[in-house]
């Protein structure tokens, strides 16, 4: 992969006192009466893969929402980088170098598949209004600059024959890729990922897996990601945390938790 | 200095100075609302059955007044025509669900909003192209609707309240419950309350979503004759009501879409507020304020409560 | 050999392709040389940058060590670093080894080792694995060198480089000092042109692949010849999508653009290769005979989903292409009508889909490798599209034969390309002399040998004759022909063929090698021949049914009596005319081992099977009656026989010997 | 069918992110504006300038405004009317506060005026979405359509209570006022729209552009992409506006050369060119043109078409008949092709790319 995708941080190997991105301290979540997390708490450490994974409506998306700022919880804290937040709008997660993809793909369906990517850029873009106004000089430079940039993750995704494909018309399963690259254009230092795989055949998972794998290698992003398939979970991920009913029910790596007689509970006669 | 008391003083003092004015004032904001709440109410019934934003509600009154003044010139009967005027909104609902609703069935709700546009203008087409463009009166005395004023002396003054007023209040309030009472206890009424929670519902109590759209709009626009005639004996009957109708979506916005006491409710706080507000403060600004005060009263009330009055609170979920 | 007709033949400054390169860095600097669809744009190098990346990249394999008569194995798809690679490689005058980019791990090791190969230059991670994984038996590799990184960070990069890193390395190099960059300099001229240029593996259909070992003077001198012969020049554009190791990719496109310095562009991937081919529109297009087949049966599908009205259209005007078409094509008198008729096909429905399959622009278009069917050959001409054969091999360095502009045939591959000297040998083995033959097969001197005749010229291996006007005709592989008792040559195949080519017959078995006569047993074509029963209402109950049938017979008499006709215009094959035919009774079928799984015919085994047959072919009874084991669909095995009958076939005078020689 | 491709295929960014990558659409285009710029006016009679061609271009102005706020962010307005008459009004009042000053420079600047309002009324979209955010957008429609009434100073306490366009001139020729001839006032138009159109579509296609389609296809992703819905929001309802404006100026001055805003500014021209953005087709600055052509003609069509072939109409049924078929079409439209004409166009278009294949 070229040179401009590599990020600054290198590959650390999750040694001696891994340095924390991002901590969650204590969160409940609830929508009126209901419940959705309570008392949550863990860490992400910096460069791991975190996997978080539970029974259907055991609370997992809904901490990807209070990760970036969609949800507030009322109890609990979450410092990401070690700062502290209150209240924080997506926009200032999207800021701080969080980005994500969603359960049911959120593509923008209108737009192909290059646009999407692009968009992704929009934070790193800062040319005026005014230039743009022209479509020349400076902002056409840029444009120009961040699309370099957007075909290195086409080229990394596999996907240049669909570039200028409207991504309403594409599978289900080239859009999770499209997906997955428009969250990667953001170079982001935590990406969240909220079923990378669902719905996908075996062939496209382990192509899925394989990009995820490759993103944590060649940029050294942090990845936290919601899975139902166990078995690619273990695969790929460093630790795992397990939700059931909004409580955290076990919190460690692939093989511990796989352990956890617990976990094994909460997952008997869970459909997958 | 001056012009904060004549904001803030003034008003209150005449108000007070003239309670019989007030009086007065708030009864034809009222039946201005009731009427209002009527127009709304249409749009809330389709919007439930079928997610229609029903723009053309405002036209199907006037189509519907126009069509029944236009029979009984024709020579029909009164009350045949009225009949008649009724199958006619048979058939326009019938014919709306065929050939409008069906084949945009699932489009996103702006088409099917901007559907509503198209019928609008149709419906304008039509009636002028058969019954001329030029204002009618309505046949109020022949439908045995009062005529005339009651004058009460009350407060030191005298407050006119139109019989015909007095009529459209209790018409409207006697349908308002008829309409409860239908989707109460009517298994039909009971399918349109499903639907409006969800399609499938509906279809698990055995009626079919084309049926229930054609009862709906249908419904509707009996609710639009009714209105047509009321208004139209109020005033007169011509296609100016299409943008007074209009006055129906604040009353929405109020109201909430889905809520049929919203309807009721946001109508009279618009009919009554929009009086008020002209009758107190619209000198100060050069008067006829009705065109735009209801709207800017909805806009303030949206920032507050996007979900309107009573509106269930929107969890955006991803 | 006798003198150049080419300008650019090689002179000595310009006998090696990086002379070549130098020339055209130095003529055509700004031109460009090399295109390649990455990250989603056409990123073009002219020839100035490619003579300095091949520069920087010869640079780094000396820096590897790499000495002169090393050789360099190149391992992906058409890529221009890979082409630079090659380039490299013979700049520092060792060879590079071009090796099929789907070989398996083994194939790939086996001509890496008996090549000695010191260095490679693959594409990417997937063929590094494949050295790793026969790293043991690689002993004298010591070296690789990947263009794409991807995969490959955590690799251990002792003895990996990345391309990128050499051409970075080396600029910094020529910039520290300049006299490195004139030491690589010299040895472009150290370069020979009697140095072998490179070496191409023949694809190893027959027995173990072989390394053709070609020169850079016979090279360059056999491509300048075709780029004069076609007059290509540093205008034309060219795909480069062909496997880089072979033969036609290494001259179509590298030679003959370094030539002529026309620019060669490469796909993005597979999958975008027919869109890049229609967005770069070629003006030089070189595809085998089952691309434009499947092109065409492409095209007929689609068009089944079209519109009436475009349909019809399309049928109407292609009606009028078949008509007209290839005689406008080759400058022949037509009406003016015709002309204005064809013009509006052009308009309407030839130009348009000219530009949706990306032949718009195509000047020269050449097909080869098989026999190619003459309705799709005309098909393709009669749209104005160029297209031309050529008969070549490996160790001809490509050309032997080609066509001239406007003087086409689908059953002839032309006269000798330029300064090739042609000669059918007794046996009907065509034999050559050419430019760029090659010098010998590597570390194989008695392959060599049996390739060669003692006065040098090759053996091909194919059976051919030359048509009164002086075109070779391939007829047969030269095994497979044989002789009558009289001495007549008998081409089996060539016989067949003929008789294939009506729709009537599905298949043919010709007899007659150490025969008194020819006798052919022949499938008739159950749909063809049906069709017609039906339009006769001739009612019949099978396939045994109807191909027994008198009618039939007659009509098949009638075919084989003008193959005979045909086969009477032809010296050589008029000894060789159908004496007596029978029509089977069943299907020859793979299921039964009478054709192989590629739908050719077993001559041997049928011959034994039907026995029978072929003694009452020739002992002249009227009559024959045969049983043999059949497998029906199910699998299940049983017996048919039947009663076959022997028909005597009409045979043409033969007409005066007019054989013509090549020159 | 007229598409010749091959050949053609881009060696820098800048060359694919062309807007016109297609050689021959590049020569359509230059085909057609030589016959806005040179045909029509050399041999265009009075009544094809005035009657067609001016009211087309005003309306395609206005609708590649509405079409920026409801086609590519996705905030149906029913004020363009309202923003219109802001620009008209803003133009009127800074030529007659500045007579000296080009009046094409206060056209372009009245634009501004409406843009400012524009603002203000979207305000509430950062809190209302859909239906609620049109109801909002009508407070603006009546609000403003109100105050063109009640504050004469707008009008400069004109009797009529009516815009009455002065004489300016530009290079010693009059471009507006009563002495401007259709030739002069259509060309200074077309000038105009060509130029907005070609910013317009500049800014599509770029990085505002994009995120406008990003708040429109999937609000809450293009907001964790990082891209700030108010803003994005409130410039869509700015620029939109300000083409409104523009739009507005343009026809107080150069086409009904005066007037009163409850004719002209009216709900049923918010309405109007609402219609033209979805029948020409949501998100397409083409299909504005293609709506404002089909809606703003239709009417001239049928008063003047039917009765050139023979058919005889009073006034009024022509009326009638306009509204009957205008809202048949729509119905048809919607029905038929929900994108509208600049979908039609693009099918159009594909085919003849791959002619004669049918994909």
């Amino acid at each position: 992969m070229n040179e401009t995708m590599v990020q600054s941080q290198p590959v650390v190997a999750s040694a001696s006192a891994p340095e924390k991105l991002l901590t969650v301290e204590n969160v409940t979540l609830s929508f009126g009466g209901v419940r959705a997390l309570s008392d949550v708490s863990f860490d992400i450490r910096k460069s791991e893969i975190r996997a978080i994974i539970g029974p259907n409506g055991a609370g997992k998306t809904s901490m990807l929402n209070c990760i970036n700022g969609f949800y507030h919880p009322q109890a609990g804290r979450i410092t990401f980088k070690g700062k502290m937040r209150q209240r924080m709008r997506p926009y200032d997660a999207a800021l701080q170098g969080i980005a994500r993809t969603f359960q049911n793909v959120a593509l923008f369906k209108g737009m192909t598949t290059l646009d999407n990517i692009l968009t992704g850029r929009t934070l790193k873009m800062h040319r005026s209004f005014f230039w743009h106004l022209f479509r020349h000089g400076p902002a056409m430079n840029e444009e120009i600059e961040h699309r370099k940039y957007c075909e290195e993750i086409i080229d990394f995704l596999e996907i240049e024959h669909i570039r200028k494909t409207p991504v309403g018309r594409l599978p289900y399963g080239l859009q999770k890729r499209v997906e997955l690259g428009r969250a990667l254009a953001m170079q982001p230092d935590l990406l969240l990922l909220d079923e990378p795989m669902a719905g996908m055949n075996l062939e496209e998972k382990e192509d899925m897996c394989r990009f995820i794998l490759d993103v944590n290698r060649q940029f050294g992003t942090t990845i936290a990601l919601i899975e139902h398939d166990m078995g690619v979970v273990m695969d790929i991920s460093d630790r795992v945390v397990v939700l059931e009913y909004g409580h955290k029910i076990a919190d460690g790596s692939p093989d511990e938790v796989k352990a956890d007689q617990r976990v094994i509970d909460a997952y008997l006669g869970v459909s997958h | 200095m001056d012009i904060l008391y004549s904001i803030f003083v003034d008003p209150f003092m005449q108000m007070g100075s003239a309670p019989d004015l007030l009086v007065q004032t708030l009864w034809e904001g009222f039946v201005g609302g009731i009427l209002y709440a009527l127009i709304a109410l249409g749009f809330v019934l389709i919007f439930k059955a079928s997610g229609v934003f029903n723009f053309a509600q405002g036209i199907m009154v006037v189509f519907a007044a126009l069509t029944l003044v236009g029979l009984y010139e024709k020579g029909v009967p009164a009350f045949l025509a009225l009949a008649i005027t009724i199958g006619v909104m048979f058939v326009l609902a019938y014919a709306i669900e065929r050939v409008v609703l069906r084949p945009l069935v699932n489009q996103p709700d702006i088409i099917l909003f901007m559907a509503t546009f198209g019928l609008t203008y149709l419906l304008i087409g039509l009636g002028e192209a058969i019954f001329g463009g030029n204002p009618k009166v309505m046949i109020a005395e022949q439908l045995y609707l009062p005529k005339g004023a009651i004058d009460l002396k009350i407060l030191g003054g005298v407050v006119t309240l139109q019989k015909i007023d007095i009529a459209a209040a209790i018409i409207a309030l006697v349908m308002i419950g008829a309409l409860s009472l239908f989707f109460q206890y009517t298994r039909i009424g009971r399918a349109l309350r499903a639907v409006a929670d969800s399609h499938k519902a509906a279809l698990s109590v055995g009626i079919s979503l084309n049926q229930i759209w054609v009862i709906v709009w249908f419904i509707a626009g009996v609710v639009a004759l009714i209105t047509g005639i009321m208004w139209g004996a109020r005033s007169d009957v011509s296609f100016a009501l299409q943008v007074v109708a209009l006055k129906a979506l604040p009353v929405l916005i109020l109201g909430g879409f889905t809520s049929v006491p919203g309807a009721i409710v946001g109508g009279l706080i618009i009919g009554i507020g929009e009086k008020i507000g002209e009758f107190y403060w619209g000198p100060l600004v050069g008067g006829a304020t009705e065109s735009w005060l209801a709207y800017c009263i909805a806009l303030v009330f949206l920032m507050f409560r996007p979900q309107g009055l009573f509106g269930e609170r929107i969890i955006e979920r991803i | 050999m006798t003198a150049s007709t080419a300008g650019a033949r090689s002179a000595p400054e310009a006998d090696t392709f990086p002379k070549l390169l130098r020339r055209n860095a130095r003529l055509r600097g700004a031109r460009p040389a090399m295109r390649f669809k990455d990250r989603g744009i056409w990123q073009t190098w002219d020839w100035a940058a490619v003579y300095d990346n091949v520069l920087r990249l010869a640079q780094g394999l000396k820096g590897l060590g790499v000495n002169r008569g090393d050789k360099i194995a190149i391992v992906g798809a058409n890529r221009p670093r890979l082409y630079w690679a090659i380039c490299a490689a013979q700049t520092l005058g060792a060879v590079p080894v071009p090796v099929y980019a789907d070989a398996v791990a083994t194939e790939l090791a086996h001509v890496i080792d008996n090549a000695d190969v010191v260095v490679a230059v693959v594409q990417d991670q997937e063929q590094v694995d494949k050295l790793i994984e026969q790293r043991a038996r690689l002993p004298k590799l010591r070296h690789v060198i990947y263009d794409e990184e991807r995969g490959l960070r955590d690799y251990d990069h002792g003895r990996l480089h990345a391309l990128a890193g050499l051409l970075e390395a080396a600029q910094q190099a020529f910039d520290r000092d300049a006299t490195v960059r004139a030491a690589i300099e010299n040895e472009v001229d150290a370069g020979a042109g009697a140095d072998i240029s490179i070496m191409l593996y023949t694809s190893g259909t027959t027995g173990r692949s072989k390394g053709v070992m070609l020169t850079g003077k016979g090279s360059i001198d056999a491509a300048s010849d075709t780029a004069t012969f076609d007059n290509l020049t540093d205008r034309d554009e060219t795909l480069a999508y062909l496997p880089l190791a072979w033969v036609g990719d290494h001259y179509l496109n590298y030679a003959q653009s370094f030539v002529a310095g026309f620019c060669m562009a490469c796909p993005e991937n597979g999958e975008t290769a027919q869109q890049d081919s229609r967005e770069i529109g070629p003006t030089f297009y070189f595809a085998p005979p089952r691309v434009f087949e499947s092109l065409l049966t492409r095209v007929m599908i689609r068009m089944e989903d079209a519109s009436a009205l475009k349909r019809g259209l399309f049928h109407h005007f292609i009606g009028v292409a078949r008509q007209w078409g290839e005689k406008i094509l080759n400058g022949e008198k037509v009406p003016l009508w015709a002309r204005l008729h064809y013009g509006l096909g052009e308009i309407l429905i030839y130009g348009p889909l000219k530009n949706v399959l990306g032949f718009s622009r195509i000047r020269v278009a050449y097909t080869a490798g098989e026999a190619i069917g003459s309705d799709l050959f005309s098909f393709y001409r009669s749209l104005g599209l160029n297209l031309k054969q050529l008969y070549g091999q490996t160790e001809a360095f490509l050309y032997v034969t080609c066509q001239k502009d406007g003087d086409i045939r689908a059953d002839s591959v032309g006269p000798p390309a330029p300064n090739v000297d042609i000669r059918i040998a007794e046996n009907g083995e065509v034999q050559f002399r050419s430019p760029g033959m090659f010098v010998a097969y590597y570390k194989e001197a008695a392959k060599t040998a049996e390739a060669m005749t003692d006065d040098g010229y090759v053996k091909t291996g194919d059976a051919g004759i030359f048509d009164p006007d002086g075109h070779l005709r391939i007829i047969d592989r030269a095994a497979d022909v044989g002789k009558l008792v009289d001495g007549a040559l008998f081409a089996p195949k060539y016989i067949e063929n003929k008789l294939k080519f009506f729709p009537n017959i599905k298949e043919a078995v010709a007899f007659g090698d150490g025969r008194d006569h020819v006798s052919v047993m022949l499938n008739i074509d159950l749909t063809a021949v049906g069709n017609w029963a039906e339009r006769n209402n001739i009612s019949y109950g099978s396939y045994q049914e109807l191909a027994g049938h008198k009618q039939v017979y007659d009509i098949i008499a009638g075919h084989v009596a003008s193959v005979n006709e045909a086969l009477a215009k032809e010296p050589i094959m008029a000894g060789a005319q159908i004496r007596r035919f029978l029509i089977l009774h069943k299907e020859l079928d793979a299921d039964d081992g009478e054709l192989t799984r590629t739908q050719k015919v077993r001559r041997g085994f049928i011959a034994e099977r039907y026995a029978p047959l072929v003694t009452a072919l020739y002992d002249g009874s009227q009559e024959a009656d045969i049983s043999t084991e059949v497998t029906f669909e199910d699998g299940r095995k049983g017996m048919i026989s039947a009663r076959v009958a022997i028909r005597d076939a009409a045979v043409a005078p033969v007409s005066p010997p007019t054989e013509r020689r090549a020159a | 069918m007229f598409y010749r491709e091959a050949g053609q295929f881009k060696t820098s960014y800048a060359a694919d992110m062309a807007i016109f990558p297609i050689l021959q659409d590049r020569i359509g285009l230059a085909v057609i504006l030589a016959i806005a710029f040179i045909a029509i006016p050399l041999f265009g009679s009075n009544f094809l300038i005035q009657t067609v061609m001016i009211p087309f271009l005003v309306f395609a102005l206005a609708a590649i405004g509405l079409n920026i706020l409801t086609g590519y962010t996705g905030l149906i307005s029913l004020g363009s009317g309202a923003f219109m008459g802001v620009g008209a009004y803003a133009c009127y009042k800074l030529t007659t506060i500045f007579p000296g000053v080009n009046i094409i420079v206060w056209i372009l600047a009245s634009g501004f005026f409406a843009a400012a309002i524009g603002v203000v009324f979207g305000l509430p979209s950062l809190r209302i979405k859909g239906f609620y955010l049109t109801v909002a957008t009508l407070a603006a429609q009546f609000f403003l359509q109100w105050s063109f009434v009640r504050i004469p100073w707008l009008y400069n306490y004109n009797a009529s209570g009516a815009i009455e366009v002065p004489q300016r001139l530009l290079a010693g020729i009059p471009v507006t006022g009563a002495n401007a001839t259709p030739v002069t006032r259509y060309l200074v138009l077309l000038s105009i729209v060509i130029l907005l159109t070609w910013i317009a579509s500049n800014l599509v296609h770029g990085r505002i552009g994009r995120s406008w389609m990003a708040v429109r296809d999937m609000d809450i992703a293009a907001e964790l992409m990082g891209i700030r819905l108010l803003p994005a929001k409130l410039l869509s309802f700015a620029v939109s506006s300000f083409y409104c404006g523009v739009a507005g100026a343009c026809m107080m001055f150069l086409w009904y050369g005066g007037g009163e805003a409850n004719d002209a500014f009216n709900i049923n021209q918010s309405f109007t060119i609402l219609f033209m953005v979805i029948i020409g087709g949501l998100g397409s600055i083409i299909g504005s043109y293609f709506g404002a052509a089909f809606i703003s003609i239709l009417p001239t069509a049928l008063k003047f078409g039917l009765p050139a072939m023979g058919i005889a109409l009073s006034g009024p049924v022509a009326e009638h008949l306009n509204y009957i078929i205008l809202g048949v079409l729509i119905l048809f439209f919607l029905i038929v092709e929900p994108h509208g004409l600049a979908r039609l166009w693009q099918v159009g278009k594909q085919k003849l790319r791959v002619w004669p294949f049918p994909y």
